[in-house]
């Protein structure tokens, strides 16, 4: 079942001048919801944005019946969504998607940047159903490292950073984890880095699951813009995603 | 007033009865079921389903979507499975739906649209087909056939032999005379006409200096067109007798009646399915609520007045 | 730096030479000196001015406006005091003006349009015309002469005879083939190609129940064509030669940077210039200001790279 | 000169529902402005507004460079001016078209609803340069009136309601002041109110100056949009008006 509400701003925390934290508090019980599903927002304001926004689910707090997404500035609805306020409310679709299949008993996550938003809600998940889990965090610097007393408390937590200020210094492909054995992967960030760790599971024949983020019109399967190339034709991001096997993708 | 039963607003397209004017746009409303979420399909006029074509399409590559100033592009080009998946599995799923479930079909030969329409025509709760004779986002056929009167006509006409329901052709707004093309396919046994499928448009990412669609072209839907298809449906509305659903732009009811006096029966909603899920619903409403305000009888009341 | 001297961003149509690609579009910038207070007409690379007609045009009568979606309808229909008026008293304001002052050309027949334009030839400070066979606000001639290729070659041939100086021709994107009646002008003999007017439409009031246009329907123009007029100049600058002036929503310098990736080699400003009347200046410092970011030496550089 | 400036609300005062007044300051010196002349205004916000809205200027204040404008919500963008705050700021061309051309010793203004707004300026002036005036204002009821001090303090004031509740019950055109002499009437309102006035003057041979509200696009005289047809043909509403003796326009 998908709906179609409001939510009120409960928060809006600025990590760096170009990301967010919403969160966002529903006023009925929340459905339930897996982790790497997504919402997609209606962006209301002077931008003058003409259709909605998908974004990861970032966290879930089942018990206060709230969310949180982790949001990029990189264009004018996300700077829009950055001027909400405590107290306004947001129109969503959610939850969309397919979210993680949870597989094996010791996962690696990997993450990076503002990609690495719906890892935080795959660690809770997994904490929960008593699967050990290590998480790789990459980012540029130290500044762009968030929720770390989070991940920390559900995972076991690594750090590269590309100047080094925090963790290995370097990229995340270049961390030792890497070396350890898995049952599955969860990697979430920009393509680049998703098609490393792939290729990296791939010649170690551990499942990778990458988070696709296309460009969606309507986010619920309707539309039919969102595909991407799969070993079995043009599948929708929106609903066959956006969590894909790497090796079902034709591009990976 | 329940809007399910708010007589004033019936009409009929043919042999087609609709309960209200209000029907959904190919492509932008899947096979009606995944809005049930959302909204009771039973509020609707009717609901035209995704393009259907003789096999199997895997549409153009993405990206296939733009957004621009108060509208989208797409190119998704006809992505579908094919009239045989159709019958077989998806015909099973929408056959129940308590509304009219049209289906859009296109091809890229005549034998083609001849052979879906033929299919569909057996199909015992499909009241109605959509001709899709105007889709800027396929090679062959699509948009040649509604650019060019004799093709139309050749294509209506070999159509009409093989489909003994309710005929609707949906005509391009990009033509130098869209009038010239409704008396066409007027001349050549359709029932009604709809219109407008997308404009012929085009984005580009100045950044990355690409274009934004795969394809680098394609159809230009939303808000920005309204005034394009408000003129199309006024035009072929003074100059031909069959009724038409007027498309384009619809975000709500007002836009809705604007069609209506231009000259439109009933009307699909399209792009605007994406921003709110229940819009077309909450378009009847709004409906009611007009004839409530201007004391109207029956909708028929204010059809081509403009 | 000062865009006056951004050698960066000179360009040429045939031989006019523009001190950058930014221009103004007929009926939305006046005779230019009604923007003096505002900003330096010099800053700019050229203004087209008002169409002007064989004799004095009163125009559509009121209301002749209506806003839309990201855009505007208008029914001015050419109204302008005629080419005697023109020489006479027009001309003397605005020949010192220190850009490219170039004339929108229109008329009802071929012989009015030859006239208005040997009339024009003969004024020193007037580079260039426009001949626009594109108006879709008159009843007689406009966009008629721009939706058939042979009126279109007619017209221009008879105009190039009679006009020596450098010939634009602005073309109408309501057509089915614009790369058709380009390349009929281009083989008529005409200098260049303009691109878009505007797009033909309607707008009505759902509340009052008429249109909101005295002639019912007008002209669209702003950001909602956008879409199309990259479309149609992108495929025109693939099928023809001549050098190309996109026209159509532009709002901002990344719009224009579009319309030259898509192969325009000097671009105008519409109805940015009612809500922003400095907009064309500033759109100068914009292009040189992305030259600097993207490191081009020159605007040609990316002239037509998609 | 016409200028294209940020002003900053000083004051957003509700009079009714749907009537407001915004008082805005000018950063600079004012230019000179002659009543009767009108602004453009940037509208910003939700409402997606794409064009700029006339609005009469209702009233200046040299000494602190301040403007204010009486408002009327009627759609999307008069709506999303009314909810401007203190300290915002709006973007204004102005000052436009060429305002009254004053006749005379004795004048009578008239002024219908919202329309009367550019009058109490033209009140100001005429008390400025010594001509005195008599004012016959118009509403539904007392309820609709406004700046009756200011009027009172410029001019002779004369109320006629709807309903009676202020003033002589019935329409303006039926009020005993239209009965003297005067050497010029300056009308701003409904257009019946206007065009029942111009008749009334005109059969008694005194000049009569009106004001129209036609749909404008630049307000500055380039896109002759709101065009209104005159002895001598179209003229454009925005610089050969919005104030026209009413013996030159052919409807009145
Ligand atoms: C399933 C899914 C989950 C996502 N989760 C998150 C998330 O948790 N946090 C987050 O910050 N972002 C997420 N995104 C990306 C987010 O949707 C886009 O950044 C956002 O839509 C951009 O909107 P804008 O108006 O700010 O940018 P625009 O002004 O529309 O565009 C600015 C730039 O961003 C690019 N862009 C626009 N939309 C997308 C898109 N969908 N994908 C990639 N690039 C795009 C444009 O090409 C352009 O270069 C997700 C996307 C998807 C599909
Ligand atoms: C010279 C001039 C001076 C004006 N002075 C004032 C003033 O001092 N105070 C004031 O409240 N209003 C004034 N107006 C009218 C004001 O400009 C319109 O009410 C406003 O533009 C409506 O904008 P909107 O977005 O709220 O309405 P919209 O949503 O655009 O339209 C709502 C309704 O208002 C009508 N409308 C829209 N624009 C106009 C217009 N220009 N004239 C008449 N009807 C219109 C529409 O047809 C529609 O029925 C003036 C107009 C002009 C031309
Ligand atoms: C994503 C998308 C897919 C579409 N697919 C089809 C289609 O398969 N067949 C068709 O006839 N029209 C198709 N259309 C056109 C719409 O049915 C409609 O004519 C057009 O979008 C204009 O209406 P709107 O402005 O309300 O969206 C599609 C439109 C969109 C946006
Ligand atoms: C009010 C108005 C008047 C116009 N008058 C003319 C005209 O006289 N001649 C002409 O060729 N184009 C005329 N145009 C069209 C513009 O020059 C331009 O082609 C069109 O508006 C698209 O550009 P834009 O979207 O930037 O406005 C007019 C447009 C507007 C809005
Ligand atoms: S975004 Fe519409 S189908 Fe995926
Ligand atoms: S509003 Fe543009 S000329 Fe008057």
């Amino acid at each position: 079942m998908k709906y179609c509400k409001d939510f009120i701003v409960v928060e809006n925390e600025t990590i760096t001048p170009t990301l967010f934290i919403l969160k966002l508090q529903y006023l009925e019980t929340l459905p339930e919801i897996k982790a790497g599903q997504f919402v997609e927002i209606m962006v209301k304001g002077e931008a003058n944005v003409f259709l909605r926004r998908p974004i990861s689910i970032h966290d879930v707090d089942k018990d206060r019946n709230q969310i949180s997404l982790l949001i990029q500035i990189v264009g004018k609805g996300t700077e829009e969504l950055s001027k909400l306020k405590k107290g306004e409310s947001l129109n969503l679709i959610f939850p969309l998607g397919n979210g993680f299949t949870i597989i094996g008993k010791k996962v690696l996550l990997v993450g990076g940047g503002c990609g690495a938003a719906p890892l935080l809600y795959l660690a809770r998940v997994l904490k929960q159903n008593q699967i050990k889990s290590d998480i790789l965090i990459g980012c540029r610097d130290i500044k762009q490292l968030f929720s770390k007393k989070e991940y920390e408390s559900l995972s076991n937590l690594h750090i590269a950073t590309e100047d080094g200020s925090c963790g290995i210094k370097g990229l995340v492909t270049s961390h030792p984890i890497l070396d350890e054995d898995f049952d599955s992967i969860y990697c979430c960030g920009p393509t680049p880095m998703m098609k490393a760790i792939s290729k990296l599971a791939k010649e170690r024949n551990i499942p990778c699951y990458v988070s696709l983020e296309h460009k969606m019109a309507c986010g619920f399967g309707v539309c039919l813009c969102c595909v991407v190339d799969t070993n079995q034709g043009n599948k929708r991001t929106c609903t066959t995603g956006p969590i894909f096997l790497s090796s079902e993708l034709k591009d990976f | 007033m329940n809007n399910n039963t708010d007589k004033r607003l019936e009409v009929t397209i043919k042999d087609m009865v609709l309960r209200n004017p209000v029907m959904t746009a190919s492509g932008t409303f899947g096979y009606g079921y995944d809005f049930e979420d959302f909204m009771s399909l039973d509020s609707l006029g009717g609901i035209v389903v995704k393009a259907t074509t003789g096999s199997n399409r895997e549409g153009n590559p993405y990206p296939r979507m733009a957004e621009t100033s108060s509208g989208m592009l797409n190119a998704v080009g006809l992505q579908n499975k094919g009239i045989d998946y159709f019958c077989r599995s998806l015909y099973k799923k929408i056959k129940d739906i308590n509304t009219n479930m049209v289906v859009n079909v296109s091809g890229s030969s005549i034998e083609e649209y001849v052979e879906v329409a033929q299919r569909i025509n057996e199909l015992e709760n499909i009241p109605a087909i959509e001709l899709n004779i105007s889709c800027p986002n396929v090679k062959q056929g699509g948009m040649a056939f509604g650019t060019d009167p004799k093709m139309a006509s050749e294509v209506v006409k070999a159509v009409r032999k093989a489909y003994d329901k309710t005929l609707i052709v949906k005509l391009s707004p990009n033509v130098t005379s869209i009038v010239e093309i409704a008396k066409a396919v007027e001349a050549s046994g359709a029932d009604s006409l709809s219109m407008i499928n997308t404009l012929f448009g085009m984005a580009v990412d100045a950044e990355k200096r690409q274009p934004l669609l795969s394809t680098i072209t394609g159809g230009l839907s939303g808000p920005a067109v309204k005034p394009v298809a408000l003129r199309c449906v006024w035009q072929v509305a003074k100059q031909t007798k069959l009724p038409i659903i007027g498309i384009g732009g619809i975000m709500n009811a007002t836009d809705a009646i604007e069609f209506i006096l231009v000259g439109a029966t009933a009307i699909e909603i399209g792009t605007a399915n994406f921003i709110n899920p229940s819009i077309s619903q909450e378009i009847v409403y709004g409906l009611s609520e007009y004839l409530d305000r201007h004391n109207i009888k029956n909708i028929s009341e204010i059809r081509g007045i403009i």
